[in-house]
């Protein structure tokens, strides 16, 4: 059977065909809809590992349909995109057992639901593009899809957000589409390669592919929040805690740290992009992203807010690690894609079950949470701990990286700019976690939804749990085999043809 | 097969919705499945059209076998069958939806009207189909000017059936800007015969010289359609027409009527007039063109009521069709900006359709159609919501959406002839559809309590919209077919050499 | 270069489809203008007969189809133009076309 | 079980152990249990002394970046000291906090920070000593805080700014080891040659952890915040932490640093003349105890000066700070620990033993003759004669008049212990038995150490004794005359510099620095920018109503126009077509 045909055609479509039915499930089959999401999450898992598997044994899956001539539809397994679509598959599979547990008892749960998959199928097909034409219409696709998820609420504040949202995204997806077609004028047909495509291009059409770079880091950068196109996503934040956690983990902010570093390394090839001196400036831009989105959450007292800052300063990492010419920076961003993702997941878990038990929004309510939910908040500590970059956990080991890969390129500054943004990380986390940890309480909760004692509901408790296992899993066994570590060694190790 | 292949399919495109026009005329309470069935026929005979033309090339028909010149020629090509194509597939829905519209007891204020409007709306649809599929097959230039009127009074009649005042005004209007434009359009054929003696396109195509008949001849003829086609600054007849008429008609007439004159002027410009264009008249269109993204968008963007927002974003999308002629001068990418053009018209006949389809039902389900006014529609609504989303992801030009596939071939035509004002105008117009699409689902989105009664909307109401729209969205994923389907009979001057 | 009869006419045709196209525009009354598009209709009519005039010694037959056509498609359009200006006439009490306030439902 | 495999589980267990029971401690029903066991955690730790050779190596290469663990002579000492001290520790904790409500958290942590502790001295890379060292830091942070009273929470508070601080130096100077070395074992990586800003790196980072100056602030302030077991090993367990970074990242033995060798040498020296000045005007016995420890502290500092300036000092360099470190660490922690009997001893007899115990560490502090801190001192001394031209006479005099002030030091502890009102209610036995035990191991295990090249009896010639006898003797004598002088005049004659002595100046500049942080928030750019989008949108649409759109629109409408337009649109086509 031609079932490398299909494989990835059916990985988008557990998803997508689940989103789908939901749409027309009744408001009460609270049941049903559980059911399917949980089917759906746990088939793309499953499907997932057999994509694995076969990339681990040098199997080819293709799947290629004529969009026009000489424009292809091109969905492709390779070491990046597994890594991607693994990362996006287990945390939808967490993240829809926390969204059900969520929004229990809320209005239009089969509208959300049915977007929310159709969300992870985008970011599927983000991660599976095989080129860069494919990559643009999931990428606008994953646009589409989070923007009722942003506007869930159905609030003034709410939609006023998701309009933010849409204005800056589109505007972006309309640079990108520019850039797109220009480089499809110029190069053909965009094929992701490892080790990139354009190299012979590069040599007639030098100043074209540095625009062209420029538009399409524009782009994406939207979506990866770079200064000073990050503005949209501390106003997100008014969404749902699934959907930030969606928005800031796995979808929207990750896929546009993934088109960049698809762009570097699988479209111009690192070395004709360190040959066009295209890398130099990125990496500038994101170290100061780094840095502004640090001292901006230092001053957010709403918890998501602060969150959401600390996202625009943690997603630059991987585009600093992947602008910082270098094997090891490589490493570090890449693997800065999977555990950021892990870990910031794990803060906005948190931070929902704070607001959706206790009604805690705000840092300075926290004051004893520690104390009230014990479990909830060591898995925020551990998240936290690891984006400070305390070691063993995730956030270390890619620290640790892209400081090697800063060294390695003589980047010393990159080096200062990493200690100064785990510094302010430290200061915005650390008071988050005295207070929750040692300081008593006095005034009673906000709004205390479980009256009195206990933690949340165990759906709620159990992702988070889960999430901030793999924090210090990935942490602490970071060398094992099929660690993202280990993984991302292996797609660098291509990308650099070693 | 031999029938399938050989049976004169052409005729059949015409003939079956010019007899089912009487026949509704005839037989009134039978006329929703007449209509229907006809449509269904029509469909089907483009599908045999299409099949052969795809084997074998563009086809040529004498009607009577009289032949040139005095009998009739039909004829069919890539862009002919394409167009048919679009046709057929609005004609299935509308006819499902409008079967249901003009049968629906259930709106209280049409009841009076209700009547009327059933007994005429069908024989007019299915004549305007005969004039729409006759020329699309029209092989000369006087055929042309026929079926052009003949669209254009069924046309105005379906504006005038809702009989209210501003209706009827708008008809009026309408009816006299389509006359003037068809006068324009005659009086070019008269001129085109005096210099040339033939009416035939093909005839005509190698002729064509410039010189001061030809380019007055294109002048008129340009200008007659130009005011047809409701392009900026003439496309004021338009909103207040396809506004103020019962929703099945608004859809007609904004995804089909408008693209016929649209689709006159290709066949001209790349065929008869290819020697006489200049790269400065080119440019010209294209300005009105863009002036028409902007005025279109900028008025959408006002409007107070859904159907006006939707026919004024009528008006900005068929300035993008304009832009086929600046980005056809370069030789290097002139096949990709036609093909892009007239994939435009097809993406933005499905998407125009299922947005008018399911602004209709918003309006029929509220009770008017106040934008501000529409919190909460999603709920009563959803389908239709998102119909009215799905057909606007089109418009904006959003993957993997028809218009998407349109706009990236026109950004890559303009982006390849170093165009970067041309390309920099479709990203602008993207953005301001953007801006109008989301001020109605804006509301779509907030939560309010459902106080107001509202009225039932009939479910295939809604599937059909929703269907359309889905087409609208899917056509970005079966874009290969129909542009080389295009190919077949594409005008010499469009086909360069070397290019693929 | 000798005026031929058939130009002659033939300009005059041009003439009378400019007359016409003035009365459309400058005047209001809905008759006029339905009067107007009938001149600008018989313009071009009178243009097509100068042309099939021309070919020697028998008419061309061609334009002389068109024009009948053409006769008969003029026709249907004033009908429907004078039945549509009944129904304005009904419904807002002139016979004009209101310049503005059409948006409005 | 092969023995390689079996000393690699020794060596993984000495670590996993300590933190599989704090782990356990999140079970409530496990806590009691857990309790009881949880000072028993440093048991493997000595086993490791008892069993595996050294020299022992372990790899682990699914851990961290692929683990790397070790015992060597190093370890030896290291362990053999701070396993003691955690376990005494932890048996003193189980009596001392009997009655704590929050002594389950407390344990969770104590436990925590010993598996950081050990591992950090087994480890042999970068990672996986920068993993234990930031796990023991960030753990003992808990414990500074255990009390939860505002001096505690603030003397947490800083200590943690110096923690996060420490750790991105480390941060950045292992990151430029191990590319440097393409490496992270530490054989590699300090065979290469280093930067000087890496060594200073590696100078400031191991030296908050030290206590070394000027980053010694936090310490006067979380040692004595901190419950008296957890003060014990801060004290004396984990500040070595610091000085074991010294000895495994800096290129002791290789490189020859004559500057950075004179700067720390001075550093070293002030601290320990700084510690013990400022220590003698402290109030609360355990600060001074603290500053104590900056100054003992500030002198094996120097010794790492010297090594810094004159490598071939290095493998007896070393062996005198193992032993120093080792004897500091079982002093000092008797001492704090003694600070906890003293607050539970009710009777005269009680007070008058621990009077008599506290003299043990306070004497070998000193370095008085046939104590340990005799035998550290004579073999630290020994290095400095072979220093070059100011530095050994300079050393010469300094040493003595440090003991000096250490005297003072102790005088002014013990006084202040002593002048503390008795203590109410029963006496806890444990404590008492904890406490001895450590006195014993002060008294004892000097002398047994088992230290290739070296012995303790060079300590008791004639010379050494005197040497470490006249200091003593000003020293006590000084302290009469300053306790006479103070009895005289009802109270300290000098002034009272408050704990953490500099940073009482910053405390003072705070205010205004706060004030101007809370102005920057309001992030000047963002407000730009977020005005000038809306004021150019309302701009935009106010253009749009003041070209009444809707105005154009009917204009357009009229026939005038439209026909006009027709007109014009007809001509220029013609125009523009009859053009070319």
């Amino acid at each position: 059977m031609n079932l490398d045909h299909w494989l990835l055609v059916f990985i988008l479509l557990s998803s997508f065909v689940t989103g789908l039915i939901i749409f027309f499930l009744k408001e009460e089959a609270h049941r049903l809809r559980t059911l399917l999401n949980l089917f759906g999450a746990l088939l793309k898992v499953i499907l997932v590992g057999v994509m694995i598997a076969g990339v681990q044994s040098n199997h080819v899956y293709e799947s290629r349909l004529e969009l026009l001539p000489g424009l292809d539809l091109v969905l492709r397994a390779d070491a990046m995109s597994a890594l991607f679509a693994t990362l996006s598959s287990v945390l939808w599979l967490v993240t829809t057992l926390y969204a059900v547990g969520y929004l229990e008892g809320e209005p239009h749960r089969s509208r959300f639901f049915g977007f929310f998959s159709i969300c992870v199928s985008a970011t599927t097909g983000v991660a599976l593009a095989g080129n860069l034409i494919t990559f643009l219409i999931f990428y606008e696709l994953l646009t589409l899809s989070t923007y009722p998820l942003v506007v869930h609420r159905g609030t003034e504040q709410s939609l006023r957000a998701g309009r933010t949202y849409l204005i800056y995204t589109l505007s972006g997806g309309a640079l990108l589409l520019l850039a797109t077609v220009w480089l499809h004028t110029l190069a053909g047909p965009l094929e992701f390669s490892l080790g990139g495509a354009l190299a012979q291009v590069a040599t007639q059409h030098r100043s074209e592919l540095i625009a062209i770079f420029a538009l399409l880091i524009t782009g994406l950068g939207v979506k990866a929040a770079l200064f000073p196109l990050h503005g949209w996503l501390p106003q997100a934040m008014v969404a749902p805690a699934p959907v930030s956690a969606l928005l800031h983990a796995v979808a929207v902010v990750k896929a546009g740290a993934f088109g960049i570093v698809r762009v570097v390394y699988d479209l111009y090839g690192v070395h004709t992009a360190q040959d066009l001196g295209v890398l130099a400036p990125l990496a500038g831009v994101a170290a100061f992203t780094i840095i502004y989105g640090s001292v901006r959450a230092l001053f957010q007292d709403d918890l998501k807010r602060r969150l959401a800052f600390s996202t625009v300063s943690q997603v630059s990492y991987i585009a600093l690690g992947t602008a910082l010419f270098g094997y090891l920076s490589t490493i570090g961003g890449l693997t800065h894609l999977v555990h950021q993702g892990i870990m910031k997941i794990t803060l906005f878990f948190c931070a929902g079950i704070f607001a959706h038990t206790l009604g805690v929004h705000k840092v300075s309510e926290m004051t004893g949470l520690g104390l009230r939910m014990p479990w909830s908040m060591t898995a925020f500590t551990i998240a936290a701990l690891g984006m400070i970059g305390v070691p063993p956990f995730a956030g270390f080991i890619s620290k640790w990286y892209i400081g090697l890969g800063a060294v390695s390129s003589d980047s010393y500054w990159a080096v200062v700019v990493l200690a100064a943004s785990s510094a302010l990380n430290a200061a915005y986390f650390l008071p988050i976690l005295h207070a929750a940890w040692f300081k008593q309480r006095q005034d009673p909760w906000p709004a205390d939804h479980a009256h009195g004692a206990g933690e949340g509901h165990w759906m709620l408790l159990a992702p988070p749990l889960a999430t901030a296992a793999l924090v210090v899993a990935v942490g602490v066994l970071a060398n094992a085999p099929f660690s993202p570590l280990d993984w991302v060694r292996y797609i660098t190790e291509i990308e650099y043809g070693k | 097969m031999t029938l399938w292949n050989t049976a004169p399919w052409l005729v059949w495109c015409i003939v079956l919705p010019l007899s089912a026009g009487i026949l509704t005329f005839l037989f009134r309470r039978a006329a929703p499945w007449i209509g229907i069935a006809s449509a269904l026929g029509s469909a089907i005979a483009v599908a045999g059209l299409a099949a052969q033309v795809m084997h074998s090339g563009p086809l040529r028909y004498s009607v009577g076998g009289w032949g040139v010149p005095l009998g009739i020629d039909l004829r069919a090509d890539g862009l002919s069958v394409l167009m048919l194509v679009m046709s057929a597939v609005i004609a299935v829905a509308v006819s499902v939806y409008a079967a249901c519209y003009f049968s629906d007891t259930d709106a209280a204020d049409k009841h009076a009207a209700q009547a009327h409007q059933r007994a005429y709306f069908w024989p007019l649809w299915m004549f305007l189909l005969a004039g729409l599929n006759g020329l699309f097959l029209a092989a000369d230039i006087f055929h042309l000017y026929v079926t052009l009127e003949l669209l254009g009074f069924a046309a105005v009649s379906l504006a005038a059936l809702a009989g209210k005042r501003a209706a009827v005004v708008a008809a009026m209007r309408y009816l006299l800007v389509s006359l003037s434009g068809s006068l324009f359009f005659l009086f070019g054929v008269a001129i085109l015969y005096a210099a040339y003696a033939t009416v035939d396109l093909t005839a005509l195509a190698g002729k064509v010289q410039p010189g001061p008949l030809a380019w007055s001849a294109l002048a008129l003829m340009a200008a007659g359609l130009l005011i047809k086609g409701a392009v900026f600054p003439l496309h004021f007849w338009l909103p207040p027409a396809h506004a103020n008429a019962p929703t099945p008609v608004s859809a007609l007439l904004s995804a089909l009527v408008v693209k016929a004159s649209f689709y006159i002027l290709l066949r001209l410009w790349f065929e008869l007039f290819s020697a006489v264009v200049t790269p400065a008249t080119a440019t010209f269109l294209g300005l009105l063109g863009a002036g028409a993204i902007l005025w279109g968008s900028a008025q959408a963007l006002h409007q107070p009521r859904l159907k006006l927002l939707v026919a004024y974003s009528t008006v900005a999308q068929l300035g993008y069709l304009m832009l086929v002629f600046p980005l056809t001068q370069n030789a290097g990418s002139a096949l990709t900006a036609w093909s892009a053009c007239v994939y435009f018209v097809l993406a933005h006949a499905c998407a125009k359709t299922a947005m008018f389809l399911a602004a209709g039902n918003i309006a029929h389900a509220a009770g008017h159609d106040r934008i501000a006014d529409l919190d909460g529609i999603t709920q009563a609504l959803p389908l239709s919501v998102a119909a009215f989303a799905l057909a606007g992801i089109s418009l904006i030009g959003l993957p993997p959406s028809g218009g998407f596939i349109a706009k990236w071939m026109l950004l890559q035509a303009a982006i390849g002839s170093g165009e970067w004002g041309w390309a920099t105008l479709i990203l602008a117009g993207s953005l301001l559809a953007v801006a109008y699409v989301l001020r109605v689902l804006w509301h779509a989105f907030t939560q309010v309590e459902v106080a107001r009664p509202l009225h039932r909307v009939p479910r295939t109401m809604e599937w059909s919209a929703l269907a359309l729209s889905l087409l609208a969205v899917l056509l970005g994923l079966m874009a290969a077919r129909p542009v080389e389907l295009l190919r077949t009979g594409a005008p010499a001057s469009i086909h360069a050499p070397g290019q693929t | 270069m000798t005026l031929e009869p058939y130009l002659l006419y033939a300009l005059a045709g041009v003439g009378l489809f400019a007359i016409g196209l003035y009365a459309l525009i400058a005047r209001t009354h809905l008759l006029r203008k339905i009067l107007a598009l009938n001149v600008m209709g018989t313009g071009v009519f009178l243009f097509l007969v100068a042309i099939a005039y021309r070919s020697e010694p028998v008419a061309d037959p061609v334009p002389q189809a068109m024009v009948l056509t053409g006769i008969v498609v003029s026709v249907c359009a004033t009908g429907l133009a004078l039945a549509l200006a009944h129904r304005v006439q009904t419904t807002t009490g002139r016979m004009v076309l209101p310049e503005n306030d059409e948006s409005g439902a | 079980m092969n023995f390689p495999d079996f000393n690699a589980a020794l060596l993984l267990g000495a670590i996993a152990l300590p933190l599989l029971l704090a782990a356990g401690m999140a079970q409530r029903g496990w806590r009691s249990c857990l309790l009881r066991l949880a000072p028993w955690a440093a048991l493997p730790a000595l086993l490791v002394m008892f069993v595996v050779p050294q020299g022992a190596a372990a790899s682990f290469s699914w851990l961290f970046l692929g683990s790397h663990l070790g015992f060597d002579q190093t370890g030896y000492i290291y362990l053999l000291f701070t396993s003691t001290l955690w376990l005494l520790s932890g048996l003193f904790a189980q009596t001392y906090l009997v009655d704590d409500p929050k002594r389950s958290r407390f344990f969770a942590f104590y436990l925590l920070a010993m598996a950081g502790n050990f591992g950090l001295i087994l480890a042999q890379d970068l990672v996986t000593f920068y993993v234990f060292f930031s796990l023991m830091s960030f753990s003992s942070y808990v414990l500074v805080i255990h009390n939860g009273e505002n001096e505690s929470l603030r003397a947490g508070r800083i200590y943690l700014c110096l923690v996060v601080l420490g750790e991105l130096m480390l941060f950045a100077a292992m990151v430029t080891m191990a590319t440097n070395a393409n490496s992270i074992l530490l054989r590699d990586a300090i065979a290469e040659p280093m930067s000087d800003v890496t060594l200073a790196l590696l100078l400031l980072g191991f030296g908050i952890k030290a206590g070394a100056l000027p980053l010694h602030v936090w310490l006067p302030l979380a040692h004595p915040a901190a419950p008296v077991p957890a003060s014990a090993v801060l004290s004396g367990a984990m500040i070595k932490a610091g000085l074991l970074g010294w000895i495994r990242f800096l290129p002791l033995g290789l490189e020859a640093f004559p500057q950075w060798g004179a700067l720390v040498m001075g550093a070293g020296l002030a601290a320990a003349f700084f510690g013990a000045l400022v220590g003698v005007t402290q109030t609360n016995p355990k600060t001074v105890l603290a500053y104590s420890s900056i100054s003992q502290m500030g002198l094996i500092t120097i010794a790492v000066g010297v090594v810094l300036m004159v490598p071939s000092l290095w493998p007896t360099v070393l062996t005198a700070i193992l032993i120093y470190a080792l004897h500091h660490a079982l002093a000092k922690g008797a001492l704090f620990l003694g600070v906890g009997v003293a607050s539970h001893a009710a009777t005269r007899a009680q007070r008058l033993w621990l009077f008599v115990g506290m003299l043990v560490p306070a004497l070998a502090l000193i370095g008085a003759p046939f104590t340990s801190g005799a035998i550290a001192k004579t073999a630290l001394k020994a290095d400095f004669t072979s220093l070059p031209a100011p530095w050994a006479d300079l050393l010469q005099i300094a040493l003595p008049l440090a003991a000096i002030g250490t005297t003072l030091l102790m005088a002014r502890f013990l006084w202040l212990l002593w002048s503390k009102p008795s203590a109410q209610g029963h006496s806890r036995y444990g404590l008492w038995i904890a406490w001895a035990l450590l006195l014993v191991a002060v008294a004892l295990v000097a002398w047994v150490l088992p230290i290739a090249n070296f012995s303790g009896h060079e300590a008791l010639k004639i010379d050494k004794i005197w040497a470490g006898l006249w200091p003593l003797a000003l020293g006590i004598m000084a302290a009469w005359v300053a306790l006479e002088r103070s009895g005289r005049n009802g109270g300290i004659g000098y002034p009272r510099i408050p704990a953490g002595d500099w940073l009482a100046l910053l405390a003072w500049a705070a205010p205004y620095a706060t004030r101007i942080g809370r102005n920057l928030p309001n992030d000047r750019l963002i407000v730009f920018w977020k005005v000038t989008a809306a004021s150019s949108l309302r701009a935009l649409l106010r253009l749009g109503s003041a070209l009444r759109w809707s105005r154009m629109e009917d204009y357009l409408r009229s026939w005038s126009a439209a026909g006009m337009a027709l007109l014009c649109i007809t001509v220029i086509l013609y125009l523009l077509a009859s053009a070319s």
